[in-house]
């Protein structure tokens, strides 16, 4: 087997184990109610998640997604509530802004040779700030087209919805996979991550390629702020605190490494329905106290990169057997 | 609009780095069809001069020409539109990615807009098995060897150069087989008319490839002649500007006494990496080591200095047996390895020459008996000399030294602590003629004081040179130890060859 | 050598430290003025020193970790942990030292576990720390059962809040962490090996440095760093708030380190310049809140003055300034 | 009955929020109601998610302590939709009213009006500079809290704000402002009175105020909401003067309308509003410090 596919593998199959595991304990989570909930609660991280694993996957790290979405949440709310435009143009004028934000970092990161981890830690203070100065209040949006979107949902068998949101991080998903394995720009970015000196050398376009990839980071956390305003119906500059670790968490998970180079589309979905699995879990469990949700968090969390090691190294034995002629 | 033949065409062309003058006002001209040797020592400004041809670097004066007009090549990425191909001296390939990916980086084709991943495979099939490459082309780069590699790279070069080729010391770490393959190609290549430069340190190679020749010696031009116009001692001393003595193939192999034992492996192997061997190694003596690619050369070395630990077997070093399972137990036997990869095992970039020459020796005095800055110095001063290390300073990031002098560096490392038993694992990759001469000195030199090594290379005439016994790996194991008489690199290619031939 | 000496003070950290503190001045011009009272110095001054101790003590061991090309996230949670345990037992009756080396030996404990994490299990750095990060915080509060655990045992308050002939005890402390662990690193080979690791791990085990031991020491080093700040501001609020002690402080003392000239990618570290670093965040921060600025405008001030900072830092402002003076000199001729 | 309700707590980001729900817990006891409980560590979206969690478990009734005010009605339809009441603790939603059964918050504009009216009797006809100490930027009650104090002081000229900071509702950053405070107002003797959006950050003030060789309590007044145990262990001390209650037992009154709601049908008000009782030194801080320990702040 393809040796990079190995951690991907490994986290599949941690998945499996884990979700039947849970599904012994608790029955209900097999309900296509909990599926479609795992697609919708998670739409927002998940979009975000695949453009953090373009940047991850370029050797790079972007820690203002959290801080973009809360940003493009209040952006939209206040397009629409206070100047009244139409949700559509605001998206518009929102994805616009995310777009030169990332540019911007992706500059600072090539041009200036600042490292993406503060470059970007810059971005998170001023893309929150920004929000908050735009409005301290949470924004509710009220707008037909918004309810429209918002409730705009399939049923499922078993009383599940697959709602829009949740299409919506499928079809990223798919999407991102696309790109990144079956374009030039993807190949780009697995170059960058490999080696920025040989990748240069071989003639990828290493600046275009940076700025591209935090571009399409921000783009994207613009659009799971989108996500997250519909999920919520209203802009927070609060919102998605954090949410940088989880996506990061969730890219790592899924077999990603973070010095950059390898990974898969794929294994961030899986590590992004893990993530969801353990918070639901811990709902279903509902005895675990505020510090033991953070502890047993942990602790999976542990437990996964453990198994994903031993899964690994299992997997790699006999890698460079002596093939005698 | 000036009409010149040239293919490609520099013009006093200089690059400054800092206070160091890496080039200065240097002229070169490249015809369509021939083969141009660039030549110089160590040091001397030839991947300098390239990395401006490519776009890697801009010059800091004078000016490029491409079939007669003034370009500016501001990337790699552009110089290819203009059909100029290159091998770095370094590889310079994603380990990351697949083979396939490699060759076709930034050209891969293309189906609807997507990279069409069959095709790509199959292309890269016909192309390797020109170089008679039997890999999978979807195999990750990172998983094959160094030579693999080099391979590949070359191959993507030619693949890319509609007009110019440049390799960069190509042939550093093939076997003979490969370089034979790859001048075959190269003469293709030229019959179609391509431009190429050639560097190298192999003046056997020079002579049997280039047309014309330049040389450079300390950034400046010393003279561009076609080659029939001159001999290899003229050569020589453009390069250096003095005469050396060829020590390398002149010096005698003197039948040695045999004197103590100093280490002794015995039923010595590991599970999945090296059949057992058995060897013995005799203070005052050179082992070396010969094979094919992939024979498990690298791989024997680093269990002998307990990179990775042996499974099987045991050492007994001064007569007592000793357990070498990490690099640390090894230094502390007096060991020194110098490994083949210099960039990814061997070198610490970031810093300095003098610490890049201390470290080990550190390391064996432990964390708590520091060396000075003073002592430092005076090690790195007096071990650096020995070597003939070329830096503008001993407080130089080591990464901005050239590719000779980092390994000349490495081997001052292990020189300064002072090693019982040094392994070399191609210890004359990418040197040039004048280092080379005397690192095979210093090895001769080492011998006679009484320190045991075990040298790795590809270089039959170089191992013939200084090696007291021989032995060849093949397929991972030891097949032949050949002495006294038997040591000739006819001898050498038969033994490879008849075990081949007797194993398959 | 004079001159070489104070040539080594003046660069850009220094200068950026001193150009926020006149910042400070001029939006407060009271910001130098300092007075001695009750036995010790007060002043604004000493507010950015004594502040700022605990992201320097922090970046002290971070520095460190950054320069082997790791990162310890977990540096906020190990204080809550440290402060937590303190406290709770100084309230339940035990002497303080016994307070104070329980906490310490816990900070020392995550920080092997880091580090064994790290160094053994080669688990990649920022997700072999995020556990701690996580958990750690809910140790923390599982230890204070999520509420403010106050204490008034003298000796543990002392070290948030007395004073050593007249500096308060928080910056006496980060004064002598820092001498001590510069000498540990510059006098032994410690630090060189540290850059060596941290430059080249592969090449560093083959030059027979023990760099698995060597990162388990410099993790156990910043959770050790980490207990000590956890210690000191527990000691402060004469409490110990496991749900708030150094909240997101991890990030502060990675922004210290990298505005102190240590690169992310590991190599070459100054633990003296991250100290500077956490001072000019602590100027900064202390600037925002005598200024008078809306707190709504905090983050963007900082974000500013982040970017400013790392701006003049970057190779490429330094290109450009000799591409001036070439030019310059040039023009001259 | 044995009943099973999910209860969604925004997290443990102060000794009052533990407090809350530690006494949630003993009242869901109490009655015999199995309690499941979700911490959302600050988050909306855990919130939503958890919400979700208990419809697709098919609990008995939800309580929810929203993180925000917006954002609600999509969760809440659901569970109307699964027949399922959710009943709001300590903070109101924007959502529709019939969405839920039973609001039970405390007003938070009026606690900081309570605060500042203490203020506007306790100085009289003195000039008066009150410096403030925020909650978290863009958090519901400090937003409220410090429309309501604005409010109380309105049209009493002697009063007024000269200096306000987040101290994000922690002690340290209270400590840490109110130093700050005190350098940029000539070391604190300008300030009359400081006005805390909550206890914690009031204590923190309170050991500034004393490292800088005032008294607190006496030189500089010291106001605050929550009425958490330390604050009154100050009051004792002297060193603090006034704070609002906002009482920790959310669910008692909730449980009780929920408890009356599934027996009878019988509608609860949609909003019950707890007290928010201002106590000064004169109401027996001591007893209530000794009252209040247990209570899991
Ligand atoms: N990026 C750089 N910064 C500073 N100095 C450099 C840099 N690159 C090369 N140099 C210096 O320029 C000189 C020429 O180096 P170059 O690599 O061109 O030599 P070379 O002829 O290729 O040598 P070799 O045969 O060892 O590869 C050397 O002295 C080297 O130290
Ligand atoms: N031509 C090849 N095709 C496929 N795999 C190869 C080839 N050459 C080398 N390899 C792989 O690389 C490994 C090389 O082992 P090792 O580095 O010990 O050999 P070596 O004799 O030192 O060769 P080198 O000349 O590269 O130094 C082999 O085990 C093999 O798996
Ligand atoms: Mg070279
Ligand atoms: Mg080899």
């Amino acid at each position: 087997m393809n040796r990079s596919l190995r951690p991907l593998m490994a986290t599949v199959i941690i998945f499996a184990i884990a979700y039947a595991a849970a599904v012994m304990q608790f029955p209900g989570l097999l309900s296509t109610r909990v599926l479609g909930n795992f697609l919708t609660d998670n739409a927002f991280l998940g979009i975000t998640a695949v453009g953090m694993t373009f940047v991850i996957l370029s050797g790079g790290i972007d820690l203002s997604v959290g801080a973009v979405i809360g940003f493009t949440g209040v952006l939209v709310a206040v397009l629409i509530s206070s100047l009244g435009l139409h949700p559509l143009v605001a998206f518009a004028i929102a994805l616009v802004v995310a777009a030169l934000f990332g540019a911007a970092m992706g500059f600072a990161i090539h041009y200036l040779q600042v490292p993406a981890f503060i470059v970007t830690l810059a971005g998170m203070f001023l893309a929150r700030g920004g929000a908050s100065v735009i409005t301290q209040d949470s924004v509710p949006i009220n707008h037909a087209f918004y309810s429209y979107l918002s409730s705009l949902y399939f049923r499922l068998p078993g009383g599940g919805r697959l709602s829009f949101v949740g299409l919506l991080m499928v079809a990223v998903f798919i999407v991102g996979a696309i790109v990144a394995h079956r374009t030039r720009f993807g190949s780009y970015v697995y170059a960058l991550g490999g080696n920025t000196t040989s990748a240069s050398l071989m003639g990828v376009p290493v600046a275009r390629t940076t700025i591209q990839i935090y571009m399409l980071s921000s783009v994207l956390a613009g659009l799971a702020g989108i996500v997250f305003s519909l999920y919520t119906s209203a802009g927070y500059p609060l919102a998605a605190v954090g949410v940088e670790l989880d996506a990061i968490g969730a890219v790592v998970i899924g077999g990603t490494l973070l010095t950059g180079g390898y990974g898969f589309v794929f294994g961030t979905f899986v590590g992004v329905m893990l993530l969801g699995l353990v918070q639901t879990y811990i709902i279903f469990d509902g005895t675990l106290s505020s510090w033991w949700t953070k502890i047993v968090i942990g602790f999976l969390l542990f437990l996964f990169i453990v198994l994903q090691r031993l899964v690994f190294a299992a997997s790699s034995r006999g890698d460079r057997a002596p093939q005698k002629a | 609009m000036e009409q010149t033949a040239f293919r490609m065409e520099a013009r006093g062309v200089s690059k400054i780095f800092g206070n160091h003058t890496a080039l200065d006002a240097v002229e070169f001209g490249l015809l369509p069809g021939e083969v141009h040797a660039l030549l110089g020592e160590n040091g001397a400004g030839k991947s300098t001069l390239i990395k401006i041809l490519t776009g890697a670097y801009q010059p800091d004066g004078g000016k490029i020409l491409v079939d007669g007009e003034e370009v500016v090549l501001n990337s790699p990425l552009h110089a290819q539109s203009f059909g100029i191909g290159a091998v770095y001296q370094e590889v310079n390939l994603l380990p990351n990615r697949s083979v396939a990916e490699n060759l076709f980086l930034g050209h891969q084709p293309t189906r609807f807009g997507l990279v069409d991943r069959r095709r790509m495979d199959r292309e890269a099939r016909v192309l390797l098995q020109r170089y008679g490459l039997g890999i999978d082309p979807s195999s990750e780069l990172g998983t094959h060897s160094v030579a693999v590699q080099q391979i590949v790279a070359i191959a993507r070069a030619v693949q890319l150069s509609g007009k110019v080729l440049i390799l960069d010391e190509p042939t550093a770490s093939l076997d003979r087989d490969e370089v034979q393959r790859l001048f075959e190609v190269v003469a293709g290549l030229k019959r179609d008319g391509l431009a190429i430069v050639f560097i190298t340190h192999f003046l056997d190679q020079v002579f049997a490839l280039a047309d014309r020749v330049t040389i450079l010696r300390n950034g400046k031009l010393i003279d561009t002649r076609r080659l029939d116009e001159l001999t290899r001692t003229e050569l020589v001393r453009k390069m250096l500007g003095k005469d050396i003595a060829f020590s390398g193939s002149t010096s005698l192999k003197t039948e040695r006494p045999v004197t103590d034992v100093l280490i002794d492996y015995e039923g010595y192997g590991k599970k999945r990496s090296v059949h057992p061997f058995s060897l013995t190694i005799h203070k005052g003596e050179v082992i070396g080591v010969a094979g094919l690619l992939g024979s498990g050369r690298t791989e024997m070395a680093r269990i002998m200095f307990g990179i990775d630990p042996a499974d099987q077997g045991t050492a007994t070093l001064n007569g007592r047996p000793v357990a070498i399972k990490t690099a640390v137990d090894a230094i502390k036997h007096g060991f020194g390895f110098c490994p083949e990869d210099r960039k990814a095992d061997g070198i610490f970039g970031e810093l300095s020459v003098r610490e890049n020459i201390v470290i080990a020796l550190q390391g064996k005095l432990g964390w708590f008996r520091a060396l000075n800055r003073d002592e430092q110095l005076d090690l790195a001063g007096q071990f650096g000399e020995a070597m003939d290390i070329r830096a503008a300073s001993l407080d130089m990031p080591v990464k901005l030294l050239s590719g000779g002098n980092q390994q000349k560096v490495i081997l001052a490392r292990w020189l300064a602590t002072d090693p019982a038993f040094l392994i070399l694992d191609e210890p004359t990759r990418g040197i040039d003629v004048g280092a080379h001469a005397e690192i095979v000195r210093t090895i001769n030199r080492l011998r006679d004081d009484g320190m045991a090594l075990v040298v790795i290379s590809s270089e039959l005439d170089e191992v013939v040179a200084y090696s007291s016994r021989i032995v060849v790996m093949r397929d991972r194991e030891m097949v032949a130890e050949l002495r006294g008489e038997d040591i000739s690199p006819g001898v050498i290619v038969q033994a490879i060859a008849t075990h081949g031939e007797k194993a398959a | 050598m004079n001159r070489l000496a104070f040539g080594r003070l003046v660069n850009t950290q220094t200068v950026a430290l001193v150009g926020v503190l006149l910042l400070n001045w001029l939006l407060f011009p009271g910001f130098f003025k300092i007075e001695w009272q009750d036995g010790r110095l007060f002043g604004s001054l000493i507010d950015v020193l004594n502040r700022g101790a605990p992201v320097a003590i922090l970046a002290i061991g971070m520095t460190a970790v950054i320069a082997t090309k790791g990162v310890d996230l977990s540096v906020g949670a190990v204080m809550a942990m440290a402060g937590a345990v303190a406290a709770t037992l100084v309230v339940a009756g035990y002497p303080t030292a016994l307070a104070i080396v329980a906490a310490l030996a816990v900070g020392l404990l995550c920080g092997l576990w880091n580090g064994i994490l790290v160094a053994l299990l080669d688990i990649q750095p920022i997700i072999a720390t995020l556990v701690l990060m996580v958990a750690g915080r809910g140790i923390a509060q599982l230890i204070t059962e999520g509420s403010i655990v106050t204490f008034s045992d003298p000796a543990l308050i002392f070290i948030g809040t007395g004073s050593l002939f007249g500096f308060p005890m928080p910056v006496v402390i980060a004064f002598t962490l820092l001498v001590l662990v510069t000498l540990a690193v510059r006098k032994t080979a410690i630090g060189l090996f540290i850059e060596a690791v941290g430059v080249n791990r592969s090449a560093a085990t083959l030059a027979g440095i023990r760099s698995r031991l060597l990162l388990i020491v410099v993790y156990a080093l910043s959770g050790l760093c980490a207990a000590i700040a956890g210690l000191i501001v527990t000691a402060d609020i004469h409490g110990a708030d496991a749900n708030n002690a150094g909240l997101w402080l991890e990030l502060d003392a990675i922004l210290a380190a990298v505005i102190g000239g240590t690169s992310l990618l590991g190599g070459r570290f100054s633990i003296a310049m991250s100290v500077v670093g956490a001072l000019i965040i602590q100027a900064m921060n202390t600037g925002i809140l005598v200024s008078g600025f809306p707190p709504e405008f905090n983050l963007v001030v900082k974000a500013g003055m982040i970017t400013l900072i790392l701006v003049i830092q970057s190779p490429f402002s330094s290109q450009f300034m000799n591409w001036l003076g070439r030019r310059n000199r040039g023009a001259a001729r | 009955a044995d009943m099973t309700i999910g209860f969604s707590q925004i997290g443990s980001e102060s000794g009052w929020r533990a407090a809350e729900t530690s006494v949630t817990k003993q009242q869901a006891e109490k009655r015999g109601i199995t309690l499941k409980f979700a911490d959302a560590q600050q988050k909306q979206e855990n919130q939503i998610k958890a919400i979700r969690g208990f419809i697709a478990q098919g609990v008995d009734a939800i309580l929810v302590a929203p993180v925000v005010a917006t954002g609600w009605d999509d969760v809440l339809t659901e569970a109307k939709e699964a027949k399922i009441p959710v009943i709001l603790l300590d903070r109101g939603v924007d959502a529709s009213q019939d969405l839920y059964l039973t609001s039970v918050a405390s007003d938070q504009v009026k606690e900081g009006k309570v605060a500042g009216d203490w203020l506007v009797g306790a100085v009289k006809d003195k000039d008066c500079k009150v410096v403030e100490l925020q909650g978290t930027v863009g958090s519901t009650p400090a937003i409220n809290r410090k429309k309501g104090f604005e409010e109380a002081i309105a049209g009493h000229n002697n009063i007024s704000i000269v200096r306000s900071q987040t101290g994000d509702f922690t002690r340290s950053k209270g400590k840490e402002v109110m130093e700050g405070f005190l350098k940029a107002e000539n070391g604190g003797k300008g300030i009359c009175a400081v006005y805390a959006h909550n206890d914690d950050m009031a204590v923190g003030a309170i050991q500034a105020i004393k490292d800088a060789g005032l008294k607190p309590g006496t030189d500089i007044l010291v106001v605050s909401i929550d009425g958490v145990p330390d604050i009154f262990a100050a009051m004792v001390a002297g060193e603090a003067n006034a704070t609002v209650e906002l009482t920790p037992n959310m669910a008692g009154p909730a449980l009780d309308a929920l408890a009356a709601y599934k027996k009878d049908g019988t509608v609860p008000p949609k909003f019950i509003i707890t007290e928010s009782k201002l106590y000064t030194p004169a109401d027996n801080p001591q007893g209530e410090y000794d009252a209040r320990k247990g209570l899991g702040y």
